[in-house]
């Protein structure tokens, strides 16, 4: 479904992704995992469009994304639901979904979407007309991934969806993802949360530096000591 | 690319600023024709002028378009205090020098609060209430009719009469201007500026008191706008508010532009080319100010830093 | 007396309003302080002087033919000056090159229409009518209706179309809402039409209730359009209302009871003690930037 | 006494907490690592301490006086210096005026000075460059001084913004995710560097991602979890704590 060769990236003259290979085939659901800093976000960046990518190619359902706008890219079905959430706060819940369904002429099926989310999300229904921006974190990590959904994209990218919650909340969040999931949606995880991130996946690309240092089946990787040493170094 | 590295070896650039220094002392004796050698004076004028706003702008990255505000303090302050109170040209040239610094201050204050762009506006708007207050206050600045009949300035009883007299004069503020700039800018202080430019929150963790520097940089560009001024009341006799019209601030900017921001020298360069334009223009009069404008943006999208600019306005 | 200064001085505000809310919305959006805003307004309304003028259309197709011509020469500098600039770039180039196109307009402005007043055609009766012992011209209140119509149908755009909505997402994060495949360039020039549209009625409405339009209202426009959102806080609407209102109504009640040659200096300096005390405006937040 | 003692740092951006009751002492000459999961505050405690915000409660007292609340410029000039996490060398001047910059505190020469005793100005000038050149010597960027900094390789941009920090012989070098894009070769070059500026009498407070690095250079780390001070030990203590673990990798969990 989505085919990543040997895609460099940087910011500016400061590359940060040298030569990443990356597959995601229809309907699996893969974690990207790394330390801060390894390249996570501009992979993710790079493939939507927001980073122009310096070497390499990406193909999506056979076409080529690389340099399209990523309002082009999210409409061949491709959604990013940014790290830190980035809602829009000073609109309105209900607001932020119709956005995400921006560019979508089924005004009925909109709603129906809508109402689909706020019964997964009983939260947000109830403020649907509160403004996002007050919203906890959790809530707003919620609207975030409906707001993702309402395009009803083909593959889906989570970039850090459990950072600054509560374990509680966290467990949800990991919840919804594994649904998802189950609904046939093919999702690119990427967390720190490895080990939870790790057991809802089925495989697991591990990067450092900007380079794909393992990748192989999560249920693999989850006890190697090859991940410990990625995130706490060699003991 | 010829061009650059003819500038890059030292005898060339040695020889080229002697070459122009002499030219520049015995210009008068070349150009016989005083409407040419008026036209360099003005040149004079403003290149006085752009090297002050260069040091506001260019240097530290501040946004003024209020420099013609400075500039007609200066003219108005040597056109009162000679005309009605019979001061000497010199100790008119330095009080209309201070007294721009001094509402340099003021207005630089703000900038320690205020964002560029909202600093940007204030000098707009300091610079239109100047030249509204100098409509309107009749009693002081003879209102739109403008202050007439300057008489001719002597220093230590040299009577400054001929365009000739004006050049050298000029010539004097500017190489005064020059050295006092170059001092300034090759300093730690010059330094400072840049950095401030280049980007205030790490200046300040270097040790720059960047509220402070930037009033001081700020005040003093606006003491060179203040002797231009001073210089601009003398030469032309008279002085009305519509000599300092936000397009002559403007036409600052953009001569700083187009010569190329954060250079000593470079606005020279700009001064001269838009002066040039100017008159090369003359003959299709109303398209001028047109043209000028499109330059203007067309230098700026395809060439930010100007014709000998740093490659901090390049994109 | 008082009454009718108050009149005038809302009905200015509404005018401002209209002017402001173009400008506003584009500097939330890019940060860019848009010079050419007021050079935009006043073409248009010379267009409009020159439709009644000289060819004596009817004034609904003479308004509307200016604010599309006005709203396209908005879109047209945008996308001419500003769209290469809005990548990564030292401010100020954004910002002096806004000055350049403004210049260009007025230049040209300048060419077509001089820079003497012209009488602009009184497009609306002169007619008073009698309210609990007041005289009120039916003009002002036509023009307050018009301007205060317009605000509103702008606010629902924003409010209730998917592109009055895109467009507040993008002036809160472009990024974030071209991933929700906003087209970010469609929607800013889209942005810029609207606010040109809205600047030369507002123009026009202030041409005609003074019946004179003039080269030197469009810097002014500018100014105004600056002061009153920076007044109100940038980047809201509500901001730009607060802000054209207290702006129109001081500055008459300034010319009237003070004096009308310094009604102009004392609004400036109104503005620089607006922002030394309040930089951010009277509504506006504070907004701390990352490190 | 300690030559850096924070006491219950509290820092509120608008109602949410970054920083909560973070105390710490920085002995003197010490190199001090500080970790913890993105958005635990790591950089909000350095922005405090170095003076671009005012802590909201707590104060620090560095060198035996108290600094809280004092502007940046003022902070530098008692000695304390810092580098950036997103790399802010001045890109338009060269390198040798980059680090002319950071030694401006230490230039003892006033406007006065500037226009009428040019001597004085000169030789302090020219006592600064040397100076500045024996830094870049030590970095081994003297060879290019005269490049713009924009133009140097990522690596030594941020070599240079260190030396740009330490050339005013600071008493506390604070660096903010130092690593942060460079390759490995370049890690290992800036930690031999740090322990040349240790043997220098430069106390050191580092911040950082990559474990492999903060692991071997910094003699006691400072685990920072949500704003709050979470654990505190050796390099191998905190490698092989369970709940720094936790924090790291989270855990299983019931999902």
């Amino acid at each position: 479904m989505l085919t990543v060769k040997s895609l460099e990236s940087g910011y500016g003259k400061i590359k940060a992704l040298f030569g990443i290979d990356l597959e995601i085939k229809q309907g699996e659901i893969v974690a990207l995992i790394g330390a801060n800093g390894a390249g996570k976000t501009t992979f993710l960046k790079t493939v939507s469009g927001l980073i122009k990518p310096s070497g390499g190619n990406i193909t999506f359902e056979g076409k080529r994304l690389d340099n399209l706008p990523p309002e082009t890219i999210v409409n061949l079905g491709i959604s990013h639901v940014p790290e830190g959430r980035m809602i829009f706060t000073q609109q309105s819940v209900e607001t932020n979904l119709e956005i995400g369904a921006f560019g979508r002429k089924d005004k009925k099926e909109i709603k129906q979407d809508m109402q689909k989310y706020y019964d997964m999300f009983p939260i947000l229904g109830n403020r649907r007309k509160q403004k996002a921006g007050t919203l906890s974190g959790g809530e707003q990590q919620m609207l975030a991934i409906a707001r993702g959904l309402m395009k009803r994209p083909k593959l889906i990218f989570l970039d850090e969806p459990s950072m600054g919650l509560a374990p509680v909340l966290v467990n949800q969040i990991f919840k919804i993802i594994k649904e998802l999931h189950q609904t046939g949606l093919s999702v690119l995880l990427v967390e720190q949360n490895v080990k939870k991130a790790l057991k809802i996946t089925q495989r697991a690309y591990v990067i450092e530096l900007g380079k794909i240092v393992h990748n192989g089946k999560s249920s693999e990787l989850l006890n190697s000591e090859a991940i410990r040493k990625s995130y706490l170094g060699e003991a | 690319m010829k061009f650059n590295s003819l500038l890059e070896n030292p005898i060339y650039v040695k020889a080229g600023y002697i070459l122009a220094i002499l030219l520049a002392l015995f210009l008068p004796k070349i150009v016989s024709d005083m409407y040419y050698l008026g036209i360099v004076n003005y040149m004079i004028l403003y290149a006085i002028l752009c090297m002050g706003l260069n040091l506001i702008l260019g240097y530290t990255g501040l946004l003024s378009l209020g420099h013609a505000a400075f500039y007609g303090l200066g003219g108005y302050t040597t056109a009162i205090l000679i005309t009605r109170y019979g001061f000497s040209f010199l100790s008119c040239l330095i009080i209309s020098g201070i007294v721009a610094l001094l509402f340099g201050i003021l207005l630089g204050i703000p900038t320690r609060k205020v964002r560029g762009d909202y600093f940007c506006l204030l000098t707009i708007a300091f610079g239109e209430i100047f030249r509204l207050v100098a409509q309107a206050w009749i009693e002081f600045t003879n209102g739109a009719m403008g202050i007439v009949g300057i008489p001719i300035p002597k220093i230590f009883g040299w009577s400054i009469r001929t365009e000739s007299d004006f050049y050298y004069l000029g010539l004097t503020l500017l190489g005064f201007t020059y050295i006092t700039l170059a001092l300034l800018v090759n300093s730690k202080f010059g330094r400072a500026f840049i950095a401030i430019r280049e980007d205030e929150l790490a200046a300040s963790v270097m040790g720059i008191n960047t509220a402070l520097y930037k009033i001081i940089v700020f005040a003093i560009g606006c003491f060179y706008a203040g002797l231009a001024g001073s210089y601009l009341a003398v030469y032309q006799t008279t002085i009305t508010p519509s000599n300092f019209r936000l397009e002559e601030s403007c036409l600052m900017i953009i001569m700083v532009i187009v010569g190329g921001m954060g250079s000593l020298l470079a606005p020279i360069a700009g001064v001269i080319v838009m002066t040039i334009a100017t008159e090369y223009f003359r003959g299709i009069s109303e398209y001028r100010m047109l043209i000028i404008g499109v330059i203007m943006v067309a230098v700026l999208l395809f060439r930010p830093q100007g014709i000998f600019g740093t490659s901090a306005f390049k994109s | 007396m008082f009454f009718d200064v108050l009149l005038i001085g809302i009905m200015v505000g509404a005018i401002y309003t209209l002017v402001t809310i173009g400008y506003s919305m584009v500097y939330s959006i890019l940060k860019l302080m848009n010079f050419a805003h007021g050079d935009v307004y006043i073409f248009g309304t010379f267009i409009c002087y020159t439709l009644l003028s000289k060819y004596s259309m009817n004034p609904l197709v003479a308004i509307l033919i200016a604010a599309l011509l006005g709203g396209l020469l908005a879109s047209l500098v945008e996308v001419v000056a500003y769209r290469r600039l809005r990548s990564e770039q030292h401010r100020m180039i954004s910002m002096i090159t806004a000055l350049g196109a403004a210049y260009v307009i007025q230049n040209s402005n300048e060419l077509q229409w001089g820079n003497q007043v012209l009488a602009f055609p009184s497009i609306l009766t002169a007619k008073t009518f009698q309210l609990f012992g007041f005289t009120i011209p039916i003009t002002q209140i036509i023009i307050l209706v018009i301007a205060v119509s317009l605000i509103a149908v702008f606010t629902l755009f924003l409010k209730y179309h998917p592109y009055g909505k895109a467009i507040l997402c993008v002036s809160e994060d472009i990024p974030t809402a071209s991933l929700m495949g906003i087209p970010i360039n469609k929607t800013i020039t889209m942005v810029y039409f609207i606010g040109g549209m809205l600047g030369v009625v507002g123009g026009i409405l202030y041409s005609t209730s003074y019946n004179a339009v003039s080269l030197a209202m469009g810097f002014r426009g500018t100014i105004i359009a600056f002061t009153a959102a920076v007044i109100g806080g940038i980047g809201s609407l509500g901001g730009a209302l607060v802000g054209g209102m207290l702006l129109g109504i001081c500055e008459n009640f300034i010319g009237v009871y003070v004096s009308s040659s310094y009604r102009d200096p004392i609004t400036f300096l109104l503005l620089i003690l607006i922002l030394l005390v309040k930089p951010t405006g009277i509504m506006g937040s504070v907004d701390q930037s990352k490190v | 006494m300690s030559l850096l003692t924070a006491k219950a740092i509290g820092k509120n951006f608008g109602g949410v907490v970054a920083l909560d009751d973070v105390s710490l002492t920085v002995e003197n000459g010490e190199i001090v690592g500080m970790i913890g999961p993105n958005g635990s505050g790591k950089t909000t405690f350095i922005n405090n301490l170095s003076g671009l915000y005012a802590p909201s409660n707590g104060e620090f007292i560095f060198n035996e006086e108290d600094i809280t609340g004092l502007a940046a410029h003022v902070i530098t000039a008692k000695g304390i210096s810092r580098t950036f996490q997103n790399l802010r060398v001045f890109p338009n001047i060269s390198v040798l005026e980059n680090v002319l910059v950071g030694l401006h505190c230490r230039i003892n020469v006033s406007l006065w000075d500037v226009y009428f005793r040019f001597l004085k100005t000169r030789k302090a000038e020219s006592q600064a460059k040397e100076k500045a050149m024996a830094v870049l010597e030590v970095a081994d960027l003297a060879s290019r001084k005269n490049d713009l900094a924009k133009n140097l390789p990522y690596g030594k941009q941020r070599l240079l913004e260190i030396c740009r920090a330490i050339v005013s012989d600071p008493h506390l070098l604070l660096l903010d995710e130092p690593c942060a894009g460079m390759n490995p070769v370049e890690m290992d070059e800036l930690a031999d560097f740090i322990k040349v500026l240790q043997k220098k009498g430069i106390t050191v407070f580092v911040i950082e991602h990559n474990m492999r690095f903060i692991m071997s250079v910094a003699e006691r780390i400072i685990v920072l979890a949500n704003g709050a001070k979470f654990q505190e030990g050796t390099p191998a203590q905190i490698q092989n704590d369970k709940k720094v673990q936790a924090i790291y990798l989270g855990d299983e969990g019931d999902i």
